[in-house]
């Protein structure tokens, strides 16, 4: 079955019900953004959920019993493929993707029954409160705290970069539950309505000028025992479940980066400097194979992180290496695609109500938002520290 | 100029530096810049009109203070520094340069940018030109005592405020040729002139422009014989903008070394971190690499021979490329709080990245320099 | 074959690896490579033949092993990891994917090559021609029942100890027409061919041929059809040689990550400088990317269908790159011994800079990717 | 005067006087190793030297009371640039520019008159005992010994990368006094005749295949007391006379830096593909104007260094940021020359006596010889901890 992964035509029949699947459908208006590497907004991610989940789709990375597709690696790679090319979004969502896998490794089975079907349906949408002002890649220095009161926990803190914390239904947090344990011990993890009195939000600006991230206030929110994943004081090591997992998201994540050269040579192949087109020209067409080439490697090095899936084996730091390389290609990408656009590059939002080309804001908006991959989920030095400790023994 | 400011620059940026220190915080910035009324970038232009400064390079002869480069580049470190965003370069550089002649029209604007009451800015990109300033196909064809202007600027930087627009036209030869571009004076409320206006990243105002049918035009300087005079210019706005570009990455560079010393992880300052110290080293190269081309493009510019065109190439692409990397590092190097809008280095970045557009990219300026070697 | 070798090609693997080990230590590397009899080269060769590696890529009908691309990466990683300095790639993979006919020469020449008895290597480039296989200017004109040949050319890899050459030459059309140009069998001692031989820096050694009426040429294949068969060819000989050179740097980065840990300076071990532990990070990345490209294009070789040419430059360009960046961070890891004769990793270098030299640089292979894409 | 570093034509007579010097003279064989970053021959270098000396110039950046011509930074500039247009080597030898400056600063009367004189008109040539096997850029752990015994020290050790020392006809040795003190003190500092009974040394082969350095065996070497330059122990802080002189000398080697542009251009402008030259072909025509430019760039930073030594004002950390963008610049440069040579660029030696284009093995030697120079002197990593440490306070 490994073998699958690298020849061509592996499963004909479910390559072409994935390929029908897409081909009607995607809305021509998420194109451009997907090709900056943007995210949707939620609204359309919700959409986008509910029609996966109408299909059965709706969690190709689960097993079957929690309601996912139960595929293996070589069929995740052939839908992700042709998700790709039709131009259909990468569906990562922290309910999805982070507390989902977390519920039902440790959750209680009332927790299960109760969380798990709505994010399929996509009638819960969850943002994660991991992160807090000051402490930045240094995680374990959390300082939110859950004090148990009777059948309830009262939490007080605050969280940051809470990605959609303004349209989620639930969080997902983390708090001290005791003092006296080591700095990784004594965290748990609770699951919380937003509507929960004492949880507020503020927006955070990003330089993109997308709203998608929030400082996120607790103060004196009551959260209902029941409400505790798994036992008190060992919510850090839940996360560990997510790390075996991490390889796939991270593969999904740069299988989609092919949306960005396409965004490029089709940007490419509309401009024209003097009588010829900018694709023809040697020196833009150099840089342009040079960052193709690159995305193949990175597509290759996906094959083999997925290949050690299918045989069980570990993949050491390669899923690093994948993460690396696709901040590194993005922001790549979407620079040259906002050179590709010319001059009119600077036009991001018409102040007279002027139509302005989709490809101007959205590559400019992809191009600030690549800054951000190498910072987020453990920085590109984060990262490079990792590798060199767990894989090299340095 | 040994690579060192006068007293007289030195004041000016010391003034210029008090200036966008006291007028321009970063807190409230996004507010400030999307105002549709504009009001305090208003006043601030107003200020910087009683400053003295929008008359610094207009020429004695016609009222103004007639300053070399060095002046420029004080006053535009300074701009930078803070980011101050405004058509500064636009109306008081390019145009200025731009309007040489002795042209009545020329003159009443050049007085009314000097005392602040009204802006200007060249156009000259168009859909399929690239940044090659001689593409030009909008047509101004002559009739009788009057030109008709007939095209497109796909692009005029910093022109959504302008009052007055100088326009290259082609009054002959093909679409390419260096002979037959004119300059054309154009009032912004010109029959049969549309301004569409965009904002851009950095807060900077552009403008596409339409021409249908304008008779409002004055030529400007010699029929046919306008190339040189739009590249000199340009060749200033530029020298300009990389100033500005110079001031600006090296206060991202400074603001980083702070937080460097003062942010602390896993129990001690991140300075304390190798990477990082070597980044931060990485990071003052290219600033001082920038501002060592910033110093020379400078004083090529206030000798008496025009400007070497190869010299601001070549400092369009490097001192480019160096402000690229400083402030992508910078908002790097800041981490999560690097990519949000409440400190300032991500404001470099994004002006960093529009610089690199304003009067053509790295790519242009480096494959002229090749054809120009 | 999903990224890992089969059990034999595993084999084959464990096998040439003991054989590097043992019979190549870096001591005494440059007096036996500048051995002007190359004895000990001449046995090493010996011993490859009784091992069955020569005739592994010839087909079983003419003799040999027919072996897959997956045994040729294999061997071919052992080698460059050992940096086996031998003209393998141009006899056992080059000819004998040239030699395709059943040519009654050319299954003389592939017996021979099969059981060690004489070498060969491909004649392509040209004064003018860059790397492109299809400019061809060699002359061959046909007289009775020969073919007269003249012309130069520039560049044989690993042509200084060929006993034959396999000559593209122009029997017809312009001097870059795919069409009309054909192959030649030539004998080392034919009259009219002047063979001048040369040294690289990494020991490997080439030729540069002088043909003067040459007429003692056997015509393979088809007249005039050769391009494809040449190109495809080559591509094999690529492909051996990314596998070489992935070897080649694993090995290098190998070695520094066990200096890093050993070597002390400043009192402790220097892989505790973060600097130097994230630059190792990046050169086992440049390991892994090269690696998973090599894989990728010794499968698609494998496979029935022609292999695709654009896997093939993209791999040249990025496990070129990749070899370079290692092997030079390498030497600078390693300090002044890095750049010493003394220990291999400047042999790496050296060796990673001319792979990217035979039958195509990265910017020509970068070009012809753009060209094709 | 620090003004007219930056004017066009300061001084016209001085200029035309180089010029005119080197008009002359130099022969043309020596260009094409210069262009390729590569030291010439020592006989070479002492035959310039000789030619420097006889018209007064032996010693540039030496005050004239000890036979140098006592310019300034402007005339130094202008005395570079013109050599190094006229494809002159720059002049650097450890006699010139190491240890002479230490003995007119801190030797002896008698120091002086002996050995100054040799090193100007080229009968001394002098190498470098610092290095030692194993301390590598730790200088100061150095554990070569000199015990007193009369009227002389006897010294025992082992040096390394003593360049040169195969044809030296002296070197100057740092050797340790005294182990009481720290590290960095009790360092002595030694002038030694290489005839010395006990001296022996080998040659270390590097990767580009030149002679230039060797091992240094110091077996019971008799050095008379006399030849201890100033104080013994203080032999370390010596060396500090020349951190100061330090960016006139990385100032020069950086001018001569055209040399490698014009090699390029020349080989690219000789080399057809098809039919057309290589400096034609627009990428290979971007990559060569990027390295122009960074070249171009690196020579404004040298004239900003100048005109910091023409008003007596620190430089703070430029001139090493000059010697990192230095060598980063050559390895660019070198690179670039052997890509512009095409296939034959692999032909490094003739075996069968065949006549080699001078390009193929200079290029290749350059480039080689290249990867040694962001090594020596303090490697780039060692410059990158200074600056930060010294220039950026962390």
């Amino acid at each position: 079955m490994a073998s699958d992964l690298t020849t061509a035509n592996p499963n004909p029949d479910f390559k072409e019900e994935v390929r029908e699947f897409f081909s009607e459908g995607i809305p021509e208006n998420w194109r451009t953004r997907l090709r900056a590497g943007l995210r949707l907004e939620p609204d359309e991610l919700i959409a986008y959920q509910k029609k996966l989940a109408a299909r059965g789709w709706g969690a190709p990375t689960w097993p079957k019993e929690y309601g996912g597709t139960g595929w293996g690696p070589q069929q995740l790679y052939t839908f992700w493929r042709e998700a790709a090319n039709a131009y259909a979004p990468n569906q990562f969502h922290q309910g999805l993707e982070l507390i989902g896998p977390i519920i039902f490794s440790y959750g209680s089975d009332e927790q299960k029954k109760k969380f798990l079907p709505p994010i399929l349906n996509g009638d819960h949408w969850w943002c994660q409160g991991y992160s807090e002002p000051g402490a930045g890649s240094d995680l374990a220095s959390l300082r939110t705290r859950a004090d148990r009161d009777g059948d309830f926990y009262v939490l007080n803190g605050q969280k940051t970069w809470t990605s959609y914390a303004h349209v989620a239904t639930h969080v997902f947090v983390l708090a001290r539950t005791s003092t006296e344990a080591k700095r990784q011990q004594g965290i748990s993890l609770f699951l919380i309505d937003m509507t929960s009195p004492g949880l507020s939000i503020r927006p955070i600006r990003t330089m993109d000028e997308k709203h998608h991230t929030n400082e996120l206030f607790i103060d004196n929110v009551r959260v209902p025992a029941e409400n505790l994943v798994g036992e008190e004081g060992r919510g850090w090591e839940y996360g560990k479940v997510l790390l075996d997992r991490e390889r796939m998201v991270t593969a999904s994540t740069a299988i989609f980066l092919q949306q960005t050269v396409a965004a490029v040579r089709d940007a490419a192949s509309r401009r024209k400097i003097g009588s010829s087109l900018l694709i023809d020209r040697p020196v833009f067409a150099s840089k342009l194979a040079q960052f193709e080439i690159e995305v193949r490697a990175l597509q290759i090095m996906v094959r083999r992180l997925m290949a050690d899936a299918a045989r069980g084996a570990q993949s050491g730091p390669r899923g690093s290496m994948v993460k690396l390389r696709w901040s590194q290609l993005l922001q790549a990408g979407t620079a040259l695609w906002v050179e590709a656009l010319g001059p009119e590059a600077s036009h991001f939002r018409a102040l007279t109500g002027s139509p302005l080309d989709e490809d101007m804001p959205y590559a400019l908006q992809g191009a600030l938002y690549s800054r951000v991959t190498s910072i987020y989920g453990g920085t590109s030095e984060i990262q490079h520290n990792i590798i060199a400790r767990r894989a090299l023994g340095l | 100029m040994d690579f060192l400011f006068s007293d007289e620059q030195d004041m000016l940026f010391q003034s210029a530096d008090r200036f966008g220190q006291e007028r321009f915080a970063c807190l409230g910035r996004a507010e400030l810049l999307s105002d549709p009324e504009q009001a305090e970038l208003g006043r601030l232009w107003h200020d910087m009109a009683e400053l003295g400064w929008l008359m610094l390079t207009i020429d004695e002869a016609a009222g103004g203070i007639g300053a070399g480069s060095g002046e420029v580049m004080a006053l535009m470190q300074a701009m930078g520094k803070h980011l101050i965003p405004s058509a500064y370069v636009a109306t008081c550089i390019l145009v200025p340069a731009l309007l040489k002649g002795d042209e009545d029209a020329a003159q009443t604007v050049l007085a009314k940018i000097g005392d602040g009451s009204a802006k200007a800015s060249g156009a000259f990109f168009e859909a399929d030109s690239g940044y090659h300033l001689h593409h030009v196909q909008l047509e101004a064809v002559r009739k009788g005592d009057t030109y008709v202007l007939n095209g497109q600027k796909c692009h005029v930087e910093d022109g959504a405020d302008a009052d007055w627009f100088v326009v290259s036209a082609r009054t002959s030869g093909a679409s390419s040729e260096r002979l037959g571009i004119s300059l054309f004076l154009v009032p912004k409320d010109a029959p049969g002139l549309e301004v569409e206006k965009f904002r851009a990243i950095d807060g900077h105002r552009h403008a596409k422009l339409h021409l249908r049918e304008v008779t409002n035009a004055v030529l400007i300087g010699e029929q046919d014989n306008a190339i040189a005079n739009i590249e000199s210019a340009v060749a200033l706005a530029n020298c300009a903008h990389l100033a500005e570009a110079s001031g600006s990455m090296r206060a991202a560079a400074d603001l980083t070394l702070e937080y460097l010393k003062t942010r602390e992880q896993f129990g001690q300052p991140i300075g304390k971190f190798q990477v990082l110290q070597h980044r931060m080293v990485d990071m003052m190269m290219g600033c001082e690499e920038a501002e060592s081309m910033v110093f020379d493009a400078a004083q090529l510019a206030d000798r008496a021979e025009p400007i070497d065109p190869l010299a601001v190439c070549a400092a369009k692409v490097r001192v480019g490329q160096c402000g690229l990397y400083v402030t992508q590092q910078a908002v790097q190097l800041h981490g999560g709080i690097g990519f949000s809008d409440e400190i300032i280095v991500s404001h470099h970045l994004r002006r960093q990245m529009m610089l690199n557009l304003a009067y053509g990219s790295i790519d242009h300026y480096r494959s002229v320099y090749a054809e120009g070697q």
